[in-house]
This record gives C-alpha cells, structure tokens and sequence, in this order.
C-alpha cells in the first residue's frame, strides 16, 4: 500500500463518514479526526522525504506507484512526489486543518458544506500526488467546481455573480489547459500520459510547444491569478465564507504554479525558454499592478485579494526566471502565501463576524476591542510584507537573489520593478493597519464586540507558528525541495 | 568568545517572555525582566570588549576580525548563502557598547517614565525586540544578514513609533516612518543584489579578482546601499520621518531615534568602507555633499522649532549628517593621509549616543515634568529641575564643542578631517557647528530660562483667570535621573578615550592629537554662537530677536516648515501615487479588464438573444432552415472543400 | 431460404416477443391483473437484456448481408433497452394516473417498437433496412409526443414532430435515391467502392446526413427539438432526448465510416460545420431558456455536437469514445428527466421553470443533490462520468487533427457550465417563498435515479466498462 | 419510343420541388401533408427511374419504391391522427395556431 494512497483514500472516507453522520457533533467529529490524520501523515511523508533524501536516494520521484486506468488511451493512475509536492502536500493538509476550525460554526447546511469543503481538498491532494496529465487534471478541475458550491451557498454579500465568474473565469482557463494536455499528449506521440516519460522522451516538436505552451501556462495561470485573468480573485475572495478563502488562496491558486511548473516549463522547455519574456511582462504587470491595486481598495477581502494577485503573479514571475534559486523562492513563496493568505483571511472572516463589515472606513480603534485578532492582524500584515522572521521575507528575498542571477537587461528591469512591490505592499498593509487597528474605537457597536473564541484562537496560533516557522528556519524546505526543482531546471536549462 | 550568542538571545528571550506572557504579569514584573536582561547584556558586552581590545594585536597591527558564529541559515544556489553569525571587529564591539549602554539606561530611564502605562509590557517586549535587531545589525557577518535585522529594526521602530496607537500622529508617524525607510531599503536591497551577484557572496570581504572584474558596477551596488542607509540615518531628502517619529515615547526617540537606530546608516557605510575607498571613492564624495547639505539644512531648520523633541531630531540629523560628512571625506585608508574621517566618523557616532541620549533622556524628563512638548510651556525650569538642568547644560556644551566635553573632540576631528579634504568643506562644516552651538544654547535657554511659564499661570490661577490649578514642575524621580547622571558622566570623559587606538580605518592605532587651529576656529565660533543664543533667548524675546524675526519673516517661516519637504513628500505620495497611479489603476481593474470579462459574458447573452427568432415556432419555417441548411452544406462542400 | 436467420437475430427476436407478450396482455387483462402491466413490462425488459447480454459476443451477418451484428452492436442495442428501461420505471407516476393508466399498453407498445426500430437501424447493413428501421422509430414515437390527448401542447409537439419528420424522412430518400442512381446498389458494403464523392452524391450524402441530423437533432435539423420536447409528456421527452439519439448517432458514425468512407474528407467538413453550429447555437439558446424541459432540449442538441466530436474522427478511439459518451449522457439525462418527472407531481400540468427548482435544496435534498451530480455530469466536471466522456470525445477528436474545433468546443464548455450552473444556483441559492414540498418518489422511479446516480459516479472511476468498449469497436 | 430517363428525373425533381414549396407556403396541416406525400412520391419516382435504367438486372429501387409508398402511408396515417388530435384541441389546423411552443 503506497502511503499517497491515503491523500485520496482519507477524504473519500471523510466523505462518506460525512454523508453517514447526524449532527453537528459527528460532524465535527469527522472533519477534525480527518484532518488532523492528513496533517499527521503529511508531516510523516515530509519527514520521511527528508529522511529518505539524506539517506541519499536521489530519484527524483520518491513512493511512485502506477495503475493502470485507461490502458487505449494511456492513462494511468500514476502517483508519486518529489520534494516539491510534499511541500505543496504539507501547505495543503495545514490549510486544510485550520481552515476547518475556521469554519467551526458554518451555517446552515453545515454538513453540505463539509461535504464540499473535502471534494475540494480530495482534489488538491489528488493533483498534487498524481503524475498523470489525465489524472492531474482531474483532480485539478475536481478542486474547482466545489467552489461554486460554497461560495454561491455560504458566501456573502454579491455571491451569485462572484462564484459564477470565479467558476466560469477558471474553467475557461481549464479549456485552454485541456487543450495544452492533449496537445502534450499527441505532440509527445502519443504513447503516454505520465509526466516524467513525456519529459523523459523530450520529444514534443517545438513548433506544438510554442502553440501548447502558451495555452497551458494560461490555463494554470488563470489560476495563479496570471494578469489579465485575475478579475474572479478580487469578487471571488471578497464573497467567499471564510474557510474557503483560505482553501482557495492558501492552495487552490497555487495548483496554478505548481502546475505551470509540473507541466507548461516541465514538458515544453524550449517554448518555455523561447516565450517566457512576454508571459515574465505579464508576471511583473501582475506583481505591481496588484499591490498598486490593493492600495486605494477600502474592503478588506479586496485588499488581500489583490495582495494575492501580486504575491501568486511573484511565484509566476520566479518561475519564469527559471534558475535554480528563484523556483526554490517560488515554491517558498507558494508556501509562505499559502500560510500568510490563508491567515489573513481567516482573521478577516473572524473581525467580519463580528462588525459585519470589511469597510476599512466604517472601523476603528479594533485593538482595543479584541486584541487578540488585533495582534494577529498586525503579525499577519507584518509577514505579509515581508518581515524577517517570517516566511514571507525568506520567499521573497530567495526570488529576489534568483531573479537577479539572470544576466541581461530586461530580466534585470523586471527584477527591480517587481522589487519595488516590497515597498507597495507595506503601503497597503499599514495603510489598513493603521484604518482598522489603531486609533479610538469610534463605532458603538463595535464596542460590544468579543474577542477571538477558542477555535478562532486556535486557527490563528497554528498559521502563525507555521509562518513563523517557515520564516525562521527555512533550511528544511530547500533541502525538501532542492532535488525536485533542479531537476525541472536541469530540463529547462540543459 | 562564544558567549557572545547570548547577547543576541537574552533580548530576544525577553522580548518573547514579555510578548507571549505579558499582559499576564505586573508592570514592575516586565519592567525588571527587561532590565535585567539589558544589564546581563551591557555586561556582557563590555566584557567582550574587554575581552576583545585586551587580546592584544595582531602582527599586523590590527585587532582580528572574530566570528564566534557563522552558520547557514538559507542558501540561496551558487556560492550565494545567507549566513547568521556574530562577528567582532573593533567597530561591531564599539557599536556592542553604545548600544548595550544607552539601551539599559533607556530600559531603567522608561521604569520611571512609562509607569503606569497601558501597555507597559508591551513597552518593554518591543525595546528588547529593538535591542535584538540592533545588535544584531552591528554583528551581523555579511551584508544580508545586516538586512534582515536592518528590516528587523525598522519594525521594532515602526512598533514603537506607533506606541500610543490610539494618537492618529503617532499612527501617522510610525507608517511614514516604515515607508520612507522600506522605500530606501528597497534600494540597499538592489545594491545587496548587485553586490552578491558580481561577488559571488554577500560577506564583507568578497574576493579582489570579483570586485576589479564587476568594474564600475561596484559604485552603482555601494550607491544603492548607501541610499538604504540614507533612509534610516535620515539623510535629506529621506529625513521626512525622523521628526515625525518623535511621536513615540521619549525614552525611544532617546534609543532608536538618537542613539543607535539611525546610526545604522553611518554604520553600514563604515562597514563597507574598505570597499568604497578601494572602488567607489568618488560615491563616497557624493555622500559628503549629501551628508553636508543634509547637516546645514538640518541645523537651519532646528534653529526655529518650537517642540523641542523637534529641535533635538532635527539636531539629530545634522550631527548624523556630520557622521556621514566624515566619512565622506575620507581619501584614504590611512588615517594619517585622507583617512582620518573614518576614525572621526566613529568617535563622534559613540559620543553623540551618549550626549544625545541624554538630551532626549532630559527632554523626556521636562516633558514628564509639564505634559507638553511645546516650549512655550516651558521657561525656567532650573529651578525645579535642578538635576535635569545640569545635566542637560553638560549635553548642550558637549554637543556644542567646548572642551573638555566629549563632542568637542569628535567634532574637532570630523573639522580636521574636513579641512584637510577641502577648506570649503571644513568652513561650511565649521558654520554648522557654530549653528549647532545656537540651536542647542536656544533650545537650553527657552527650557530653563526666560519666562516662568508655570509662575505666570499660577499668577493668572490666583488672579482668577484660569480656572484649574496649573501643575507644578518637579524634579524627576531616581529612575530617570540616574540615567541622566551616568549619561551626562559619559558625555564629559568620553572625549579622553584614546578612541584612535580602538577604531581607525585601517586598524592600526592612531594617537588623536588636537588640530589647534580648526580646534581654536571651531572653539572661537562656538563660543560666539552661545553668546548670541545667550543675548538672544537668556530672558525671553530680546530686542535682537525680534529683529532678526521680522527681517528674516518669510525665511524663517519657511525653516519653520522645514522648507516644505513634508509637503512636497505629502503631494508625491498621496495626489500623485495615490491618486493618479492607485486610483487610476483600481479603476482600470474594474472598469476596463474585469469589464471586459463581463463584457464577454453580456456578448454571449446579446447573441442568445439575437438568435432567438430561429425558434420562431413556425414549422414551415424550421423547415426552409433545415433545407437552407442542408443545401448550404451542400454548396460548401461542392465550391469550398 | 434459410428461416433460421430470424432466430439468429436474437436481441430482435426477443423485443418483439415482449413486444407481442405486452400487446396480448393488454388486449386479454383485465382488473387486478392490470396493476401488474408495469412490472411485468419491467421484468420482461429486464429478461430481454439478460439474455441479449448472453450472446454479446457473437458476430454474423445474415440475409445476404442487409443485417449485421457483432459484439458491439449487440452491446449498443442491450444499452438502449437498458436506457428505455429506466424510461420505463420511472413513467410509473405519470402511468398510474387517470388519463393515462387505462393506455399504458399503448405506450409500452409503441416505445417498444421504437425500440424493435433501432435495433433495425443500427443492425442494418442495407439501405432499406436503414430506412425502416429509421421509420420504424420515428413514428410510433410521434404518436408518444401527442400521448397527452387532451393537452394542447402535446398535440402541437406532435404535429410538429411528425411533419418534420415526414419531410426530412422525404429529403433523406431523396438522398438515398441518388446514392442508388449512382452506385447502382443499397447494400453499405458494395457501395463503398462507388463512392466517389461526385457532386452528386456530396449532394445525397448531405441529404442523406440532414435525415439523421434530423434525429440526432443537429443544427440546422434541430428546430423542432425544442417545441417537441417541450410539448411531450416528460417521459417521453427522456426517451427521445437519449434514447432515439443514441441509435441515431451510432448508425450515422457506421454509414460514414463504411458508406462513406472515400468521401471522409467531405463529411468531416460536413461535420464540422455542423459540430460547431450545434454547440454554439444550442448553448446560445440555452443561456435563455427558462422552460426546464425546452432547456433541456437545448442541452441535448449541444450534447449532440459533442457526439459529433467523436463521430468525426471516424477511429476505433472515436466510436468507443462516442458509445461510452452515449452511455454516460445515458444515465446524466435520465436523472434529470426523472427528477423533472418526479417534480411535476407537485406541479400537475404546469411547465417547469427554472423558478420551480428555486431553493430546491432545501426540501428536496436529495433529489437536489443528485440533480447537481448530473449536471455537473452533463457539463463534464469530474470526478463524474460526464468529464470522463467529455474528455475521450475531446481526445479522439484531437487525435484526428481537428484541434481547432475542440479548442471552440472546449470555450463552448465553459457557456454550458454557465446555464447547468444556473440551475445548481437555483436549488441551493436563491430563495424562494413557496418551495416544493417533500417529494416521495415511487420506488420505480428510485431504482431508475439510483442506476442513474451509480452511473454517474461509476462509469468514469471504474475504467472497465471503458476498456470493453473500447475492445469491441470496429 | 423510349423516354430518355432525364424526362423523369426532372418530373421527380419538379414534383419534389413542388411538395417543398408547398410545405413552405400552404396554411393548412392537411396541405402539408399532402406536400409531403408530393415529396414522398417524388423520390418513388427516383427510385424506379434508376432501378429501370441504370440498374435493370435487380430490383431494390423497385423494392424501396413499394416501401416508400407502404412507409408514406403509414406516416399519413399517424400525421393524420394527429392532425385530428390538434382540430380536438385547437379547433383548427391553421398553422398558425400552432405557435404555442416556441423561443
């Protein structure tokens, strides 16, 4: 029995315990023993990643595994991870662990939710450990339609049109990735649908890769709120309850990334090579653009979630710089987002039930009235901008350094300009820190508010300790991933 | 040396003890958990220097260069890592001192100060917080590591700036703060990227081959850096935030805002000043003339404050400024030809920590005393405050340049260094002094002479012209005033300290001997400034003033302003960044690229819609569009295909 | 003359004996015995697939060639009984009542023939054949479309129905009488080798295809779809929508591939065309729609352009990939239809809207639920059957180079996605004052929705059913 | 005198062209069937004129023919009982009151 297995096999069971239980309590009962077992092995499979990579096995992927699904069309069920995707495995089981008790008191159809909430995670966990193209956007597009679901169901304010676009915006991109798989496919001949023989092989004729390439990098990067195609993220976070922000900034946007690594650079490196200057335009339109957007929003969701398009256009941006050192800052920083994001929302979600606005301009004075999520609000945007100590300094500065190892001029321009979003981002962040936090409470209302209850407390303490985790002893995770991105970059830059 | 990790984690420690357990424990608890970890600390540290300057010489003349700790805390590919470590060299354990020192009296100075706070532990958790980044900038072995506590420590004076967090200025104040310097960090991190990249690693020593090889991209790296630490040590036009910052508590403006936080500037530039003598002298030159023009429009701006906070940051920046000159003019390495400066640059960095610590110390004690900033509050305060009084004088003589007070002789060096660059640069930095000189005997006599601001309103009380009692000024108590004494004994004996011998830009000892002709100009114009301080402001407005006033109305307006930089700053930031590129852009999001989403969406429903009529429900006519279509096909086929 | 080939037809044979067992029971039973007509219509069904399940694997061709069987066509005849049994289980409610109960006979015999008229169609090898079996098909169910007597709506579905296929019936063997004229024989497999794609016989085949496009409900043929679906009875809308398509679609993709076979070029030009036109045009008019059943019809003819995805690649890879996405719509639209027919309980003789479903969710869970299931199917996300299908239909299409039109189908998923989605957010989101009561459905119907619910889940996890398909094509 | 077979298959063109434009212009359903039995007969014609000309040794165009015409009959009939069905409903078979199901 292959321990990936469990990535699937424990939400399917969480899936069916869920359709089994009656009240909140059994309910309860499922999400917390499921996720917690999926935190448990995950931190497992990393240590024991780890263990294995210093022991000195040196495959690039590690517990593979095949079936054989759809032998005439070459599809398999192939799982199998490098460091890159425990890492991504581990994101997801934290996110997946806090995002449950930050959705401790969903309601109504508490159970429904649940329900999704887990398709939704299946999926992640299942794109992550495949490396079947077939099975890896299965999962991929399994992740997204929950969205809807929970968005349009439990979500707030413009919901309706916020997850019909989200839905809609990234399935569109998923067309354009289909297109890019079986472009893939036949383009390799059409012999396999596993990642690694396709890579192996190398074959794809470079006039496909340039047609293909640009196809499944939008499509992932539709995901990865890639500009112009980032528009759902704004509507999509601001209405989404807040368990699933976190789901979907924390690790649903970073699919896109790791997808646009896993297959669009992967499987076509000399498209990648020869275009990555205009979709590297793109990235750093994305970086700047973002923080510059976020800093004249007044709700709060907006704001991040244009802070998100910024931070995930900086992964793209460092992949696309395609050295070994700025795609370590790359899946840093899709990490440290992850964390950070997943964090920022969920405070959100809780200051957000309790004065039932995210107006900056409608609060005040909140650091007096609950300080915990106060204090918490300001490590959140302290890491946010990049506070050494915390995760996202080292993502940062990782990609910063790699970047600036491309020697021309315009990978050294776009560099700087990306850069610059270092200083954007602590304008927006204390900008609302100071709106929101500081200051007298003004509203009465506000003044009767409570602070964070026990499972609120509990969500925030556990994203802040692995961001600050993350932030002060990064070494771990490059030697989790060292091997799996030189590999990638050994195709790429040959 | 390998306890000197401690000073590095008992800060840390304490900081983490007071921010996660605070609110749990009493003020006093905090308050001496704090300052007990500080005095562990100061210890520690002067036994490191101890340890340090007593091992002895090398054989080269110089102190080695030790580094207890160096291990890799992220690497980056390549030869690229960023390392964490301790290093000791003569600066770094000079830096040790001033720190370790002014932070404790700062820590037992604000037992008194901040009693009874709201957020009293909160206080102490970020002073230790404060602390840590310091002192870990000043060890840090490589530049990078320099970085993340320089960020560390912009932080830490974002938190405390922002103390009072319910004040709008002080929330104004600690955001600008941040900003301007984060906007200048972003530049020393260009600079550290260049750097690395061309050097192959982010130490101080980088290989000689590298550096000639990188060619003119090493000045433009330095240049960069330089711009960061213009940005924390307040160099024009990156200044806009210090005064501001004074918003904070006293004790902290005395600690960060003083002492030790935006020396770091100066600091990074002495510590890369092998490299900027060997490849960049022409980048040092330009921070002299940033450093000067800094110093004089500083000192201009200072003589016409009213908060005396104010006052004592303005005069912060110009001494920093001469800091920076000092450096500045700087031709060589040896200190006896060209490379005095950076000996001078030091010694005047570790007697301004004292004398101006003291300053602030004092200014908190006056403003503890009578509750406001504003010197027209004040006036005569000698004789209720006869500690601070004295000690306060001993600071402004110090600070002024009159022997035997310690500023007298850094300043003297820094002039000496100054003449010998250029006479131009000695005079112009010579008038600044005597600026110095008047500003500061300004400041000492609208505070402790002139009019009796508190027995003018118990005249008015008892008169019946005001209604409440006005609060009678009273000596502070034993917690601050200690500091004040240790400080104010600093200030007169550092300038005996044969500093020459500790610190000199090539590390060879270095006997300092008194340039009596720049000492007797600088002594003649200092004296001459006081007098005219004196004649000016010993007893409230004189004739003189009033003069000065109306003639020079409009200039002095202006000074009072601060010649408008905050304005200009205010119109960058808020109409054009905000409005014209934020505004526009989020708008742009919205209307333009989201619409265009949308608009794809309402394409598609117009098209429903337009072909709507198809179903007409006529059968006739869905079979004219069945056999139109057939026969399309059909044509197609037969002249297409 | 060889009297023993009728035997050997046995899946035929077998229809007609439940066809003939149904006819006498109705004519003899009476009372009591009536009430057991519906079970015992299902049990003989089920006995029919049973035993045609048996003999899947054997090939033969008989009666000189105009009939042919082999394990696939055997296998696509059990899976549309298969469909027309679920039809049937869930038409208990709408048989039991008044109006209708005392002609359910009528409606089992006449969905029966339907059926005997497929098994025609997809068995022929002959032209003529074709032609009966195609007519064999199509009337009996004009006279389901008109069933309700009394309902104005059903008549005129009727009406429209039969004289649409009337005159593409008159195209189509217009069609055919030039393909005779120039090939000099009917039979598919001597035909072929006069093919030569002349003018003329681009001009019969296209005649020939508007025929099929009729009922597999192509665009331009497609017009009447809607008005007909909309204006039958529920269950009859079910069967036509999947049942009469899926024969429709598989004889067409064995003429073009054996028939037509030197004119590949033309048919897939053909097929392009209206591939493209069917999905867009449908899903234009889908975004619109409010009616669920004309809504549903919409949806069909777009599912029938991506049928077409299929068809056009003309592989081995193509015709598995169509029969499994038959299959698979098979069990999606079912679901749907039953749900719809389960809900019109509540609604006696009012068209269900969009507006009906609203807040759905809340009293109905699971019926809801399952509703999303099978649109999600429809639209193709996975983890359900739909994606799975989709996603061959895509990949053989891409196969045979046409990567331009899966791009425009692929954008075309994402408008479907959008109307499907609109449904989904009527039942769970927007609220509604007076929302259906609880609905208990009848078992039949249950068991129905059940296949069709492990259908949906299955068909694509469990590869097997796949694999054999895929073994059994050409 | 030997009719040469273009004669009829013009006829038969003529006569189905005749059936659509009927279908296409008449108002009355039973004119419309009658259109479409027009059509139906046409392609009957087809079928013998190719049978008896180009392919007089067999005898399938016959054998279609005399479907064509059993199938045509059949399909009147249904249309015809549906027709009726509508006059019940409608109480006219007027096209154009059968525009109840449309859009």
């Amino acid at each position: 029995m292959n321990i990936l297995n469990l990535f699937v096999v424990i939400p399917l069971a969480m899936l069916a315990a869920l359709w089994l239980s009656r009240g909140i309590k059994q309910i309860r009962t499922v999400m917390v023993t499921g996720s917690t077992l999926l935190l448990a092995l995950s931190v497992y499979l990393a240590a024991d990643f780890i263990a294995q990579r210093n022991a000195g096995v040196t495959a690039a992927q590690l517990y593979t595994d095949s079936w054989c699904w759809y032998p005439q069309l070459n599809i398999s069920y192939s799982i199998g991870v490098d460091g890159i995707s425990v890492a991504m495995i581990l994101l997801s089981s934290i996110i997946v662990f806090t995002g449950t008790f930050a959705s401790w008191n969903v309601r109504p159809h508490t159970k429904d939710f649940f329900l999704w909430y887990v398709l939704l995670s299946l999926g992640v966990y299942g794109f992550f450990i495949s490396t079947d193209m077939f099975a890896m956007f299965m999962f991929y597009e399994t992740a997204l339609i929950p969205m809807y679901l929970l968005i349009g169901v439990w979500g707030s304010g413009n919901k309706e049109y916020s997850a019909m676009k989200l839905t809609l915006m990234l399935m569109g991109g998923s067309a354009f990735l289909l297109m890019g798989i079986l472009g893939i496919y036949y383009g390799s001949g059409a012999t396999t649908m596993n990642i690694h023989e396709i890579a192996a092989k190398g074959n794809i004729p470079v006039e496909l890769q340039y047609i293909f390439f640009p196809m499944t990098f939008v499509g992932f990067g539709v995901l990865g709120a890639l500009f112009p195609f980032h528009t759902w993220s704004p509507d999509g976070h601001a209405s989404a309850p807040t368990s699933v922000s976190m789901l979907h900034a924390g690790v649903l946007m970073k699919l896109g990334g790791y997808g646009c690594f896993r297959i669009a650079m992967y499987l076509m490196p000399q498209a990648a090579n020869d275009l990555a200057w205009i979709f590297i335009i793109l990235t750093t339109i994305s970086v700047v653009y973002g923080a510059l957007s976020a800093i004249s929003q007044t709700d709060l969701k907006y704001i991040n979630a244009y802070s998100s398009v910024s931070h995930c256009g900086l992964v793209l941006f460092a992949l696309l710089m395609m050295t070994r050192t700025s795609c370590t800052g790359a899946i840093l920083q899709m990490l440290s987002h992850g964390l950070m994001t997943a964090l920022f929302f969920a405070l959100i979600g809780m200051i957000y039930g309790r004065t039932h606005t995210r107006d900056i301009r409608q609060m005040q004075g909140l650091m007096k009235i609950m300080p915990f999520l106060a204090v918490g609000y300001v490590i959140a945007g302290l890491a946010n901008l990049g506070l050494p100590g915390f995760s996202g300094f080292v993502a940062e500065m990782t990609i910063f350094v790699g970047s600036f190892m491309v020697d021309d001029t315009f990978h050294r321009t776009v560099t700087i300009i990306a850069c610059t979003s270092i200083v954007i981002t602590a304008v927006y962040i204390l900008r609302v820190v100071g709106k929101i936090l500081y200051g007298e409470p003004v509203n009465e209302e506000h003044k009767r508010l409570t602070d964070a209850t026990w499972d609120e407390r509990f969500t925030v303490i556990c994203l802040i300790i692995c961001v600050a985790g993350l932030g002060i002893a990064p070494l771990w995770v490059s030697d989790l991933i060292n091997n799996g991105v030189s590999d990638i970059i050994a195709t790429l830059k040959p | 040396m390998d306890f000197t990790i401690l000073i590095l984690i008992l800060p840390l420690a304490s900081f983490l003890i007071l921010g996660l357990c605070g609110m749990k424990m009493s003020h006093k608890a905090a308050g001496i958990t704090g300052t007990l970890s500080l005095a562990t600390v100061a210890t520690l540290s002067y036994v490191t220097a101890a340890l340090y300057f007593g091992a002895g010489r090398t054989a080269e003349g110089t102190f080695e260069t030790i580094t207890p700790y160096n291990i890799c805390w992220l690497p980056l590919g390549g030869t690229l890592s960023i390392d964490m470590g301790i290093m000791l060299d003569p600066i770094s354990v000079m830096m040790l001192i001033v720190i370790s020192t002014v932070s404790l009296m700062v820590h037992i100075y604000s037992m008194g100060y901040m009693k009874g706070e709201r957020g009293f532990q909160r206080y102490y958790a970020f002073l230790s917080l404060f602390t840590f980044s310091m002192l870990g900038l000043v060890v840090a072995t490589n530049i990078f590591q320099m970085y993340v506590f320089w960020e560390l420590v912009g932080v830490s004076s974002y938190l405390l700036i922002g103390f009072y967090y319910t004040k709008p200025e002080a929330i104004a104040a600690s955001k600008k703060a941040f900003i301007v310097t984060r906007f200048a960090d972003l530049f020393f991190l260009i600079g550290i990227l260049l750097y690395g990249y061309y050097t192959e690693t982010f130490s101080f020593t980088p290989s000689e081959t590298l550096l000639v090889a990188a060619g003119g991209v090493i000045p433009v790296a330095l240049g960069l850096m330089f711009v960061g630490g213009a940005g924390k040590s307040a160099m024009f036009p990156l200044h806009i935030w210090l005064p501001d910052a004074m918003e904070g508590p006293t004790p902290v403006s005395a600690l960060i805002h003083a002492a030790t936080m935006v020396v770091a500037g100066v600091y990074l530039v002495a510590r890369m000043f092998g490299l900027f003598i060997d490849y960049a002298p022409e980048v040092l030159h330009i921070i002299a003339y940033v450093g000067l023009f800094t110093a004089l429009y500083a000192a201009v701006v200072a003589c016409v404050q009213t908060d005396i906070k104010r006052v004592l940051a303005f005069s912060t920046i110009s001494q920093i400024a001469f800091m920076m000159v000092a450096l500045g003019v700087c031709t060589s390495s040896d200190p006896h030809s060209g490379g005095l400066g950076y000996m001078a640059s030091m010694f005047h960095l570790f007697t301004h920590a004292m004398f101006k610590g003291l300053l602030f110390l004092g200014a908190g004690a006056i403003i503890h005393a009578v509750h406001s900033n504003e010197k027209s509050r004040m006036g005569g305060l000698r004789k209720y405050m006869p500690v601070t009084h004295i000690t306060f004088l001993i600071a402004c003589l110090a600070i002024a340049g009159i022997p035997p007070f310690s500023g007298f002789f850094s300043k003297d060096e820094i002039l000496a260094a100054c003449y010998s660059f250029s006479p131009m640069m000695g005079a112009f930095m010579s008038f600044i002094a005597a600026l110095t000189a008047f500003y500061m005997f300004r400041l000492y006599y609208l505070i402790f002479w002139g009019k009796n601001h508190y027995e003018e309103q118990l005249a008015l009380y008892k008169a019946g012209a005001t209604d409440h009692e006005p609060h009678k000024p009273h000596e502070a108590p034993l917690t601050m005033t200690l500091p004040l004494v240790i400080l104010a004994a600093i200030s007169v004996v550092a300038g005996f300290i044969p500093f020459g011998h500790f610190v000199s830009s090539n590390g060879e000892a270095y006997t300092i001997h008194l340039d009596y002709t720049v000492a007797t100009i600088s002594i003649v114009l200092s004296v001459g400034s006081i007098l005219l301080a004196t004649i000016m402001y010993k007893s409230g407005e004189s004739r003189l003033t009033t003069a000065i006033n109306s003639r020079m109305g409009a200039f002095i307006q202006a000074a009072y302003h601060r010649f408008y930089m905050d304005e200009i700053w205010l119109f960058v930031t808020k109409k054009i960044i905000f409005n014209c590129i934020s505004r526009p852009i989020a708008w742009f999001d919205r209307n333009v690229i989201d619409a265009t989403m949308d608009l794809l969406a309402t394409a598609t429903q117009k098209l429903g819609n337009f072909v709507r009529p198809m179903q007409s429900g006529n059968i006739q006519s869905y079979c004219v569009w069945f056999l139109g279509g057939a026969l399309i096909i059909i044509l197609t086929l037969i002249f297409f295909a | 003359m060889n009297y023993s080939q009728f035997f050997a037809m046995l899946p035929e044979i077998t229809l007609l004996a439940v066809f003939v067992t149904i006819f006498i029971f109705d004519l003899l039973a009476t009372g009591r015995y009536r009430r057991i007509f519906h079970t015992l219509t299902i049990l003989l069904m089920t006995a029919q697939i049973a035993i045609c399940l048996k003999e899947v694997s054997t090939e033969q061709t008989l009666f000189g060639g105009m009939y042919y069987s082999n394990s696939m066509i055997a296998f696509m005849k059990s899976m549309l009984t298969f469909g027309a049994l679920l039809v049937v289980l869930q038409a208990h409610r709408w048989l039991s009542t008044s109006h209708s109960y005392y002609k359910q006979g009528e409606f089992y015999v006449l969905l029966l023939s339907t059926l005997v008229g497929m098994y025609f169609m997809i068995s022929a090898r002959h032209f003529l054949l074709l032609f009966l079996g195609m007519e064999l098909a199509s009337l009996p169910l004009a006279c389901l479309v008109a069933f309700d007597k009394y309902r104005h709506n059903s008549a005129e579905a009727g009406i429209k129905y039969i004289l649409t296929s009337m005159f593409s019936s008159a195209i189509m063997l217009y069609g055919i009488s030039f393909l005779y004229g120039t090939a000099g024989t009917l039979y598919f497999d001597d035909m072929a080798t006069y093919i030569t794609g002349s003018p003329m016989q681009t001009l019969a085949m296209v005649m020939f295809f508007a025929g099929l496009g009729f009922k597999i409900s192509l665009v331009p043929f497609h017009l009447w779809t809607a008005d007909s679906y909309q204006g039958a009875p529920t269950i009859v809308t079910a069967y036509l929508s999947v049942i009469s398509k899926g024969a429709a679609v598989f004889t067409l993709f064995i003429i073009l591939t054996k028939v037509f076979a030197p004119m590949t070029d033309e048919w897939q030009t053909m097929l392009y065309i209206v591939t493209v036109a069917s999905i867009t045009i449908a899903n234009l008019f889908a975004i619109k729609q409010k009616n669920l059943k004309r809504f549903m019809a919409f949806s069909s003819i777009s599912q029938a352009g991506y049928i077409m995805l299929a068809v056009i690649s003309g592989t081995a890879q193509g015709m598995s990939a169509m029969v499994f996405y038959v299959m698979v719509y098979i069990v999606a639209n079912l679901a749907i239809f039953g749900i719809i027919e389960a809900l019109e309980k509540h609604y006696d003789n009012v068209e269900l809207e969009h507006s009906h479903l609203n807040a759905l969710y809340r009293s109905n869970p699971r019926l809801a639920f399952l509703m999303t299931l099978a649109l999600f199917s429809l639209a193709g996300i996975p983890p359900f059957a739909g994606f799975f299908s989709k996603f061959f239909v895509f990949m053989s299409a891409f196969d045979a180079g046409f990567w331009v039109l899966v791009f425009i189908a692929l954008i075309n998923t994402v408008i479907s996605l959008y109307y499907y989605l609109l449904i989904v957010k009527a039942m769970y989101i927007t609220p509604n004052e007076t929302p259906i009561p609880h609905i208990k459905c009848d078992s039949f119907t249950r068991i129905s929705l059940g296949f069709c619910l492990m259908g949906i889940i299955l068909l694509g996890i469990c590869s097997f059913v796949y694999i054999n398909i895929d073994r059994m094509a050409f | 005198m030997i009719v040469p077979a273009e004669f009829y298959l013009i006829l038969a063109t003529i006569l189905f062209f005749i059936g659509v434009f009927g279908f296409f212009t008449r108002r009355n359903l039973i004119s419309l069937l009658v259109s479409t039995e027009l059509m139906l007969n046409a392609v009957d014609i087809n079928f013998a004129v190719f049978n008896a000309y180009s392919h007089p040794e067999q005898l399938e165009g016959f054998f279609f023919t005399m479907f064509g015409i059993g199938i045509a009959a059949a399909e009147t009939a249904v249309a015809i009982a549906i027709i009726i069905n509508v006059f019940r409903n409608v109480k006219s078979i007027h096209i154009k009151n059968l525009r109840n199901l449309k859009h």
